[in-house]
């Protein structure tokens, strides 16, 4: 192992999460689930999508972040993490360039 | 092996050298191989985002040419039983996190009882999803099988989701024609994060099985883990679909 | 031996004479572009003499031989810096140079003469605003801006004129467009350059360019009697599109005549030109985009009208320039016999009868 | 040649290839198929990766075979476009794409950064096995009558115009990308977590930093063009629409769902070839590579780029044209770090001491040919040229430049090189030379005419063609006959080696890396000892210094 290698080892030592902190992520969780689908009907014009999709974020950010440990993981996974959703976005936000400005010069 | 302790001498002092039966010949430290194997977990799960992206890219260039017809495509998705399952598999992922913290602990009691909540859950969802694509069935939306457009040419034919949306004004015939298209993607998106589930539960039996036997309460929790990770990742992307395809729509 | 080389000699002796570097210059843009392409070549040219230059010589001067032990060197950021730079720099210029040529051919200038082409497996046909139809040819005049919209019927085509050094895809669904001016009368090679099927290699043929007098020549030849506004004309009549889409006042559909280029309120309150990709897609996705004040009603055409007769609607719209017109259909359209347009076969421009062949040749 | 040789063999009179080894560890056939040894899977790999080459190679011999008349003569025109489909994807999905990584990063990378196998043996088996499954999916395709939508899938020609066996394509590369994927992932995990003490990522082998850079690519792309062929396939059973514009679906989202991949895969397949040409070129000048962070780091920036390139396929496909603004600026910046790394590696040379072994010439052969496989690219990246250039001859001989001039150059670059330390004996060092330089006079002949017919206008995937092309089309056959010979020479005289090669030794090439410090053949466990790295890569005087540490202990 590099010496780099080992230094992430060590602040990362399994800490072992309290289930307390479990039960109030599960439960805000399930409040997001309610607002989201309370604020979906009401009329709120185009930031309708942006909130519902908003809401996603923080509930995937809450998994993320702590059932999935990785507020207690190394750089390395929080890199990795955040390389995937930066590649993720890559896809999605460059093609949607293109579509969005096909009609440029049109209109 | 004696030879890494040399390197290793400060390790060595807090993990004694005897190799737990878990640990591989290629690594030096029980601890090399849960963080390997944690990242690859994580490695695989960018690919599994990835993998998804192409769907998500098309959901959204679909929906944005085609807005009415996907309004009232998702007006026919049953919302409770969305809202339903989205509380099952958020419950089931914090069973999944309550048992890795019970292997973490040694608990064999608290691990195979979380996995089997965990695994019921994971049921309950397939199951309500089933209701769900049953409904479609019944409704004549199966896209490229079964299809019908009557429900948006003409939407008084479809009394119950009239009554809830009665604003819903008869699509265009050309437009109707491309509520197949919400359908389509709506059984790639949810039937392809069935298949994850489908082999998560797959998986989940098998380690009851094993959790039962105390295989995971010895202190080597990598696979609970890194099934933990795989399970959450499954419910992060539900916690996507739900809003773009039951949601987004509900206000018109 | 004996048998093989004197047909080898053959090719080489032709090929000798006509050896050519580059297909001849015959559109406006061409020499522009082999400009572009000539100053790539010789900056790579000198790039590859360069890397060429110094592995030789590095090979001889400090090869084993010579120089028996190598003196360790970590790097020179001032070295590294020079060959990070300059080649960037030298990529912008052809960037730009590039994108100035690109946005020129892909920017149809607002006089140019339009032509349609369809593509479909595997033949291209080219029918001009004046009802010539022609199949796997292309008659063009010199010293005039030339436009063509694409479209395919099936797969994706590209349609290919390395003389001219143009090249679009004709895409199924959508238009396309490119432009150019001939500047060299002549036949040149009409290419399908992408991919399309079994007979790909078979879908070219010829692109003749004519003196302007020629060409009006050979434009009065081979008319087929309608200009392609008049076929769409009875096309318009016997959908009766002019049901709704007529000038009365409780008409209802919005009025075309003079839409073609005008800016439309959409009921999504979007606004948006209507060019021929949108008077396209109202003909057959109607309720894609509707015009404010009025109901998505339309039918849909998708799959009743050929490609041609789209086209054929498309330049009937364009040319719709007073409502007179409009009302002249709807008097007409009882003296149409009932069978024309609507059982318009796919692949079948109706009224028209396609005419086989090089449309030229016949006359 | 009499010139001067690094090579120092031991004394064959009494050299042994010692007894145990990897390859002599476990007898019998199961114990190659069950096994977990990254050398030996990498064995298994060079096998079926050579089988997949020839078969290829094949196709290709009949494609210019059928080009050398203008005519359709010797085939019909649809057994061409099959010949042709079956050459791209044979040729992309199952050799380039595994050939470098697979084959030499497996046996390689855990041997550099002293590792005793790669972090996950299994899935590296399982990625084997998923390379074998594909290929015989793909080898059914074939034998069932094949398929015609060339290797790109275009849709709607692939999923509503042809009644080949698009499935069973599609199907079998999708199995191979996951393959792909695994060895991607393997790879990054160890290079992460399984370096050995002291070997800091700035001490890491350039090979090392090029395989990282490509792995990042196949774990991140290779998912999307996973999902654009199920897309594909449920199009073509079930008729879904997506990619259908008949049913209000766009053809061009599958252009973009697919490049996204396909681009990055030529990343995927030129990086690692890289990284052979870094490791060749400093052992060969016994000079530490010139400006290693450049080139380390260049690796990781055409990685990254390579994310955002894809659209240049598509400039004349009907995008906005803004776009095609931004994707052309990016692939300029991206053709940057290519050029970094033809300039370090010349200056590599200068002041070292060069020798003229194989996989040497193989590497001026790599660094000619893709300095001009790189500067067509920019030819195609910038988008007013491309217009012209693109969809004909002229694309064709620039990817054949750089992916066979330049990536199967440094793939039997790396082959001669780490052929010693695979088997433990050495090739025969005349004949090769030979190979490297028919090969290179081969190549030139066969993909340099293509440049002109494509600048001429001749199009690609084109079975029969207008006259006048012939003579250039004459050449090109003529050319690739040589090639043929350059690449038969090689599995001929690398497999009369296997037996009567001299006696390698360790260390052959006087090399620095960790893989050159053991016996060769290496031990299944790689290393007796975890290694200590306590120097920098290609630290030549390091190594001089242990050898003679090394007599004066046994003296």
């Amino acid at each position: 192992m590099s010496e780099q290698a080992r230094h992430e080892n060590e602040n990362h030592e399994h800490h072992i999460v309290s289930p307390i902190i479990y039960l109030a992520v599960g439960a805000a969780l399930l409040f997001g689930t309610g607002l989201t689908v309370a604020v979906s009907y009401i009329d709120l014009g185009v930031f309708n999508p942006i909130i519902a999709l908003g809401i996603a974020v923080v509930k995937a950010t809450l998994v993320v972040l702590f059932f999935m440990h990785v507020k207690y993981s190394t750089k390395l996974t929080k890199l990795t993490v955040l390389a995937g959703i930066f590649v993720f976005l890559a896809l999605i936000g460059m093609t949607l360039a293109d579509y969005i400005s096909r009609a440029w010069g049109r209109w | 092996m004696s030879d890494s302790s040399a390197v290793h001498g400060a390790v060595a002092e807090v993990h004694p050298h005897e190799h737990p039966s878990y640990q591989r010949h290629h690594f030096e430290t029980i601890e090399q191989q849960f963080d390997t194997t944690n990242f690859a977990m994580w490695l695989f799960l960018l690919t599994e985002i990835m993998f998804f992206g192409g769907l998500f890219t098309a959901y959204l260039i679909m929906r944005n040419w085609y807005y009415p017809a996907f309004v009232e495509a998702s007006h026919q998705l049953n919302v409770g039983w969305g809202t339903a399952n989205t509380a099952v598999l958020i419950t089931s992922s914090f069973t999944m996190a309550m048992g890795v913290w019970n292997a973490e602990l040694r608990r064999k009691g608290g691990l195979v009882l979380c996995l089997v909540l965990t695994f019921i859950l994971g049921l309950a969802f397939l199951g309500i999803k089933t209701i769900e694509y049953h409904e479609k069935w019944e409704k004549y939306h199966i896209p490229g099988i079964r299809y019908s457009e009557s429900a948006f040419l003409n939407p008084a034919s479809d009394p119950e989701v009239h009554k809830s949306y009665p604003d819903d004004k008869p699509l265009a015939p050309d437009m109707a024609a491309h509520t197949e298209m919400y359908f389509f993607l709506y059984f790639a998106m949810t039937g392809m994060h069935a298949l994850h589930m489908i082999i998560g539960i797959a998986i989940l039996g098998f380690m009851i099985f094993r959790a039962r036997a105390g295989a995971y309460t010895t202190g080597h929790v990598t696979f609970v883990e890194n099934f933990g990770l795989y399970w959450h990742f499954v419910d992060i992307i539900w916690i996507f679909l739900f809003p773009l395809l039951y949601l987004i729509s509900r206000h018109q | 031996m004996n048998h093989i080389s004197p047909v080898l000699w053959q090719f080489l002796v032709k090929w000798l004479t006509n050896f050519a570097l580059f297909p001849p210059e015959a559109s406006k843009i061409a020499p522009e572009m082999d400009a572009l392409y000539f100053f790539m070549v010789l900056v790579s040219l000198v790039g590859l003499t360069l890397v060429v230059l110094l592995i030789v010589s590095f090979s001889i001067l400090y090869s084993k031989k010579r120089h028996p032990v190598a003196t360790q060197i970590e790097g020179s950021t001032l070295l590294e810096a020079t060959w990070t730079i300059i080649p960037l720099g030298l990529f912008l210029v052809m960037f730009v140079w590039g994108a100035l040529l690109y946005f020129r051919i892909y920017t149809p200038p607002a006089n140019a003469m339009n032509i349609y082409v369809v593509g479909k497996q595997w033949m291209w046909k080219a029918e001009h605003p004046g009802g010539q139809h022609e199949i796997n040819s292309l008659h063009l005049p010199t010293g005039r801006a030339v436009q063509l919209t694409l479209i395919s019927q099936d797969v994706f085509h590209s349609f290919s004129i390395p003389a001219f050094r143009v090249k679009r895809e004709a895409i199924p669904g959508r238009y396309t467009t490119v432009w150019f001016e001939p500047t060299t009368p002549g036949t040149y090679h009409l290419f399908c350059t992408q991919y399309c099927g079994t007979n790909h290699s078979q879908m070219i043929g010829d692109i003749v360019v004519m003196t302007p007098d020629d060409f009006k020549k050979w434009l009065a030849s081979s008319t087929s009697g309608n200009s392609l506004a008049q076929d769409g004309e009875r096309l318009f009549a016997s959908l009766s599109c002019n049901a709704c889409h007529n000038p009365g006042p409780d008409s209802r559909g919005p009025n075309l005549a003079n839409v073609y280029g005008s800016k439309l309120t959409l009921s999504s309150g979007q606004t948006i030109t209507a060019d021929e990709a949108y008077l396209r897609q109202s003909i057959l996705n109607p309720s894609q985009h509707i015009t404010q004040g009025y109901a998505p009603i339309m039918p849909t055409y998708q799959g009743q009208i050929s490609e041609e007769g789209v086209i054929a609607l498309v330049e009937y719209l364009k040319n719709l320039n007073s409502d007179y017109r409009i009302q002249q259909t709807l008097n007409t359209t009882e003296l149409l016999p009932e069978s024309e347009g609507k059982q318009a076969p796919a692949g079948k421009a109706p009224a028209t009868p396609v005419r086989g062949g090089k449309g030229e040749v016949k006359q | 040649m009499s010139a001067p040789t690094i090579v120092s063999l031991p004394d064959q009179s009494t050299a042994r290839i010692p007894k145990v080894n990897f390859l002599t560890k476990e007898n019998g056939l199961l114990s190659w198929l069950l096994t977990g040894d990254h050398k030996r899977i990498a064995t298994l790999y060079l096998i079926s990766i050579t089988f997949f080459f020839f078969i290829g190679g094949a196709l290709a011999g009949l494609i210019r075979l059928e080009l050398l008349t203008p005519q359709t003569d010797l085939m019909a025109a649809d057994t061409y476009n099959k010949v042709f489909t079956m050459h791209g994807v044979i040729m992309v999905f199952f050799f380039l794409v595994p050939s470098v990584p697979a084959t030499i990063g497996n046996f390689v990378i855990p041997l550099m950064v002293g590792a005793k196998d790669l972090a996950l043996p299994k899935i590296n088996l399982l990625s084997w096995y998923l390379y074998v499954i594909a290929g015989c999916m793909a080898i059914y395709t074939m034998a069932a009558g094949g398929v015609d939508t060339g290797w790109t899938f275009t849709t709607p020609l692939s999923t509503h115009y042809l009644n080949t066996h698009v499935i069973s394509t599609g199907l079998a590369i999708f199995v191979a990308g996951f393959s792909s994927i695994f060895t991607g992932l393997n790879f990054i995990v160890t290079i992460h977590k399984m370096r050995c003490p002291g070997m800091t990522w700035f001490r890491l082998p350039l090979f090392v930093w090029s395989n990282y850079a490509a792995s990042i690519l196949m774990v991140l792309g290779t998912p999307v063009l996973a999902i654009t062929l199920v897309l594909v396939v449920l199009e073509r059973t079930v008729g879904i629409g997506v990619f259908d514009p008949a049913k209000g679906g766009d053809p061009l989202l599958f252009q973009h769902l697919f490049w996204f991949y396909s681009h990055p895969a030529v990343y995927i397949m030129i990086l690692p070839g890289m990284g052979v040409i870094s490791e060749v070129v400093s052992t060969f000048s016994r000079k530490r590579v010139f400006g290693y962070t450049a080139v380390a780091f260049s690796s990781v920036a055409i990685a990254v780029f390579g994310f955002f390139v894809w659209a240049h396929h598509m400039f004349i496909m009907g995008i906005s044209n803004y776009a095609a603004l931004v994707f052309s600026l990016l692939t300029m910046l991206v053709a940057v770090p290519s050029a970094i790394k033809i300039f370090n590696w010349a200056f590599t040379l200068y002041k070292g001491s060069i020798t003229f072994e194989t996989p040497m010439l193989y590497a001026f052969g790599f660094m000619g040919l893709f300095t001009i496989g790189g500067m067509t690219g920019v030819f195609l990246g910038s988008t007013g040229t491309d217009i012209h250039l693109t969809e004909t001859y002229f694309i064709v001989a620039h990817f054949h430049f750089v992916m066979v001039g330049g990536m199967l150059m440094a793939f039997l670059s790396g082959i001669h090189f780490w052929w010693p330390k695979w088997t433990g004996r050495m090739y025969p060092e005349k004949i090769s030379q030979l190979a490297a330089v028919v090969t290179f006079i081969g190549f030139n002949f066969t993909f340099f005419p293509q440049f002109i017919l494509g600048t001429l206008g001749m199009p690609r995937r084109y079975a029969a063609y207008p006259p006048e092309f012939q003579v250039l089309n004459v050449f090109s056959t003529a050319g690739a006959s040589i090639l043929g010979v350059g690449y038969l020479l090689p599995i001929l005289y690398l497999t009369w080696s296997l037996k009567y090669g001299a006696i390698a030794g360790n260390n052959p090439w006087q090399a620095t890396g960790l893989e050159w410090q053991i016996q060769s053949p290496p031990l299944t466990e790689n290393f007796p000892a975890i290694p200590i790295m306590d120097h920098e890569a290609y630290d030549y005087e390091w190594l001089e210094h242990e050898q003679q540490k090394e007599v004066a202990s046994v003296g």
